[in-house]
């Protein structure tokens, strides 16, 4: 019983979390947010992990942990490094005018 | 002692993804946010790789080979303007990748209880956000057609394969061990995600992105449930949260409710309401008669919509921005909160031009400068600036809040032609005394004015 | 061992979470912000209850027990009702002017 | 059954709690927050009677009386200007309670490991919370003297005897059936408490009073970890971060660091730069003559500061801005986050006597106004005006950011004597050729102003 009360916690209070923060950002970057965020969610990753390399995966079970880490993969990869990408082009002025 | 270390490195994960996002709220601390997320990610795959219950690892690094084969190439060769289209298909990877996890683990250990209620909903949200979100792919790649597709009833029909999938997500958990009910419940979800989109138009998709995002979140969240592992709960709570904001914010932008988006079928409506106009006269003027007038001007207000992101005009509105300030004319870039398609949008193409992003002004406060502002120049942009939403109580765009360039003492237009924007309808700016229509292709029609300003200022 | 992890997973959540609320709150508020937070501190008595409460405590328990609680007791009335009475101070304008 | 319904209160407790802190950021929803908060408490309350470890209610019952028999008079009789002391008083109660909770915690079971580690910090916080706060609470209400007492060495005495009693603790961890131990090691956490607070000047109260919040914060949140229980930690961690910021807060208003504030002895040492200044004339009014200045303007600042708290003009000064604007004269107030002896605090007197809260303008927003003032009326008021705090670099409020009330046409001040403020440092805005002082008790004095201007307003 208590694991899952324990998950009701943690959920609640990310849940706030969450919304506190991301009211918070500004609306220049609501759109490497969304990349940022995808990324984030790749920690399915973590899941996908479990379940292929577990000892007594069935074959079926090592398939689809296998094509879950490879999406996961890619999110994470490519979230991270568009996010980074479109947050290098956010300059102040200063460089721009002499 | 190893045990302890894994529950630490999970912790830290999860307070990096907090700092992450926390940081995104200013750009002076936005890299360090992506940094300290890297790092949180690093933690959990490495956490995860050293549990006693993985084994076996040649799956999993070819699987992290294959996974950056793919993503490296895609974040490095997407332009700018695709990045509606390649969160769709984002969302559609996470999502397939959560509801494929669900699956995995109902066949390894057919769970009962809490355990199955948790997995009944990953792999529901995690289906349907998949197929929804390629469809909201297609239609934002326009491989599928982008207007919304009714029919009559069409609401029944999607509500009972809604009810009917639910049905045999209950019937699962009442009783795992039916397995011929899976596949069904699976193939529901699937197909349920499809016509969720079929009736929304290709112009609300970055609304329903955000909702999906939000999905694909809530669907990690409950992998979280169903494997007892809080940094998956975290993770999806902030990401479900993440996507939840941003789809409010683009609605309460666009003076609209989630079911008007999600049921309202939006662009095929209005279309009847376009015929009775009778053709009214505009103004318009050529490259050479625009550049004279901003070259006269002190204060001039640009503002960027879809159009421009479509002719990919950027650099070139950057150059015009250039030479105005050189001549000592004060410009500066109007940013509507829901200009172009996705939140944010014209915010990072302009920074993908080099504008600093102090030049970049957010809609409540420019539009107390209109007044004194002595052009406005609209680059591809409609329904933001169109005055029937202040004006006209039954447009559908009534209420939504709007950039005041109509208070501009001359507005110039750059668009191909007169006809509408997203939201369908007519705008009135464009046949008021003080404007100017600038016929042509954004990109190349800016290319021309900074051609003449450049020609003017060798003539001094 | 989980118990100490789950524990200090929701202080993490806790922690951050209160920041970003406190950061938000006006400083018109600041005053009665301290003393609803006085009363929700006055939370120890759930632990005092458990520790009076309890069918095998001692003498010395029970008087520790029993002073927690009416400390807590009195923060908790006390915190509530003077954050109210401040809050009720605080119009907009309309019923002033005519 | 019965026992998935307590996590589910405890649940629902935390989150009205964080609802409750949520609503507070706005003047419209607080007293909703307040209501969610008692909802909360009460869910906590019974949850944790229905418990089945809690066989015992009669003491539990009696305390509660008892405890509310001393709260409610506390709450319905204490004056708003003893709102710093009834919260110094209120955290030396919570953290007692946390510290005897702890006490007989130890002496019920002798625990090892971590649950002994968060025992000994929830009571080396508690007594020396408990001890600090009512040595805090003397100084405020001035039983004890409120100037700093500094001796030398005095740091290396407090240092060692932290350092004691965090060996005491150490060793108790270790070996907590070395039960002689436990009395010394309270003993020297009490101790520490109040040596931490001798050297502080009554002044500076504020700012330690917020930290020792968040020091009482953090022994509720050890008890939690001591009894596994979340809520306690949850609610605890709120508090903690609430004492902390406001602290910060504060600092930063007063551009000074903590250990600044904690061991800076601040107000000793200016003591002797007062000498050197010779006498420098100043102009004075009287009321009729302020009156007539009033009466005259178009846009009037009022700036009230601690003074105004202890002399009680709040109401007085609501008449005066009543009649004011009753005549079209644009009045308001000017809140520094700093003025008086707590944050808000100005904003709790002026609504206490009926100021719409739309009157009351931050400090940022009002700052740009000061050139356009025709008045500004300072009472009470002293270094959050101080112009050596914006033009003086060694002054020790330089830095501090002001109110620009020397920018306004004509400045009044008024206040009982040359005396300095909480500083301790001399006020070059007395000196000012556009400087009127009104000598004399705010309360009377703005009384005699309002006669005065009603006497005209009935002469007309
Ligand atoms: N940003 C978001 O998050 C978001 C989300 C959902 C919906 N929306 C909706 O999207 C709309 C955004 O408004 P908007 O003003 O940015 O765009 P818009 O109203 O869609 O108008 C775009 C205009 O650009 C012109 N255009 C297209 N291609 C062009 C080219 N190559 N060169 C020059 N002009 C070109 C089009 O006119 P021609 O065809 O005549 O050239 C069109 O009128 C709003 O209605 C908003 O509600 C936004
Ligand atoms: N608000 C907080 O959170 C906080 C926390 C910590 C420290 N502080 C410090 O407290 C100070 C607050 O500044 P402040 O300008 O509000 O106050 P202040 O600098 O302490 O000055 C108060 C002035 O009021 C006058 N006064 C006292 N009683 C009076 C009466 N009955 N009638 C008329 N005048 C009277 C005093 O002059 P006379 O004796 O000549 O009348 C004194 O100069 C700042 O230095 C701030 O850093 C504030």
């Amino acid at each position: 019983m208590s694991d899952y009360e324990v998950a009701l916690w943690v959920f609640m209070l990310s849940a706030f979390l969450g919304f506190e923060l991301i009211r918070r950002v500004s609306p220049l970057l609501h759109t490497p947010l969304m990349s940022l965020t995808n990324a984030i969610s790749a920690i399915a990753v973590v899941g996908a992990i479990l379940i292929t390399g577990a000892r007594d995966a069935s074959t079926l079970s090592r398939v689809l942990g296998f094509l879950a880490v490879v999406l996961s993969t890619t999110n994470l990869v490519s979230g991270y490094l568009i996010t980074d990408r479109m947050l290098k082009m956010f300059k102040k002025r200063g460089a721009e005018k002499k | 002692m190893m045990h302890s270390i894994f529950p630490a490195m999970y912790i830290l994960a999860a307070a990096s993804f907090i700092l992450a996002i926390k940081w995104m709220n200013s750009p002076s601390t936005a890299r360090r946010g992506v940094i300290v997320g890297e790092i949180g990610m690093l933690l959990a795959v490495i956490g995860t790789l050293l549990r006693f219950e993985v084994v076996n690892y040649e799956w999993i690094f070819v699987a992290f080979f294959v996974g950056s084969a793919i993503g490296v190439p895609i974040a490095y060769y997407m332009p700018m303007t695709a990045v509606p289209q390649r969160t769709a298909f984002s969302h559609a990877c996470g999502a397939l990748a959560a509801a494929l996890i669900g699956t995995a683990e109902y066949y390894r250990q057919l769970p009962h209880g809490v355990v199955m209620i948790a997995l009944v909903l990953e792999i529901l949200l995690g289906f349907l956000t998949f197929t929804a979100s390629m469809m909201a792919y297609g239609k934002l790649q326009e491989i599928l057609p982008t207007r919304p597709i009714t029919y009559p009833g069409q609401n029944f029909v999607n509500l009972g394969v809604l009810a009917l999938a639910a049905g045999c997500g209950i019937a699962l958990i009442l009783s795992p061990e039916k397995m011929w009910l899976f596949p069904i419940f699976a193939a529901l979800s699937l197909l349920f995600g499809v016509l969720l989109i079929i009736p929304i138009g290709g112009a609300d998709m970055p609304t329903v992105i955000a909702l999906l995002n939000s999905y694909a979140g809530l669907s990690a969240s409950a992998m979280g449930f169903a494997f007892n592992n809080k940094l998956l709960i975290t993770a999806g709570a902030l990401d479900g949260s993440s996507g939840f904001i941003l789809a409010v914010i683009m609605c309460r932008a666009m003076n609209r409710s989630f079911s008007n988006v999600l049921f309202g079928a939006f662009g095929t409506v209005q279309a009847g309401a376009q015929k009775e106009t009778v053709a009214r006269p505009v103004r318009s003027a050529s490259p050479e008669e625009a550049a004279e007038i901003l070259d006269s001007a002190r204060k001039v207000v640009i503002i960027p919509g879809y159009g421009m992101a479509v002719a990919q005009a950027q650099h070139k509105l950057r150059e015009l921005h250039d030479i105005l300030s050189k001549r000592g004319i004060d410009v500066c870039f109007a940013i509507h909160p829901v200009a172009g398609r996705m939140p944010g949008h014209m915010n990072v193409l302009m920074a993908e031009a080099d504008v600093p992003y102090d030049r970049l002004i957010e809609m409540d406060e420019i539009n107390p400068e209109f007044p004194r502002t002595d052009v406005a120049l609209i680059v591809g942009a409609n329904d933001v600036v169109n005055p029937a939403a202040r004006l006209s109580k039954n447009s559908p765009i009534a209420g939504m809040p709007i950039l005041n360039a109509y208070e501009a003492q001359t507005v110039m237009v750059i668009k191909r032609s007169m006809s509408p924007g997203f939201a369908g309808i007519e705008n009135d700016l464009y046949y008021m005394e003080k404007t100017l229509m600038l016929f042509g292709d954004a990109k190349s029609f800016v290319a021309s004015i900074v051609k003449e300003l450049n020609a003017v200022a060798a003539g001094n």
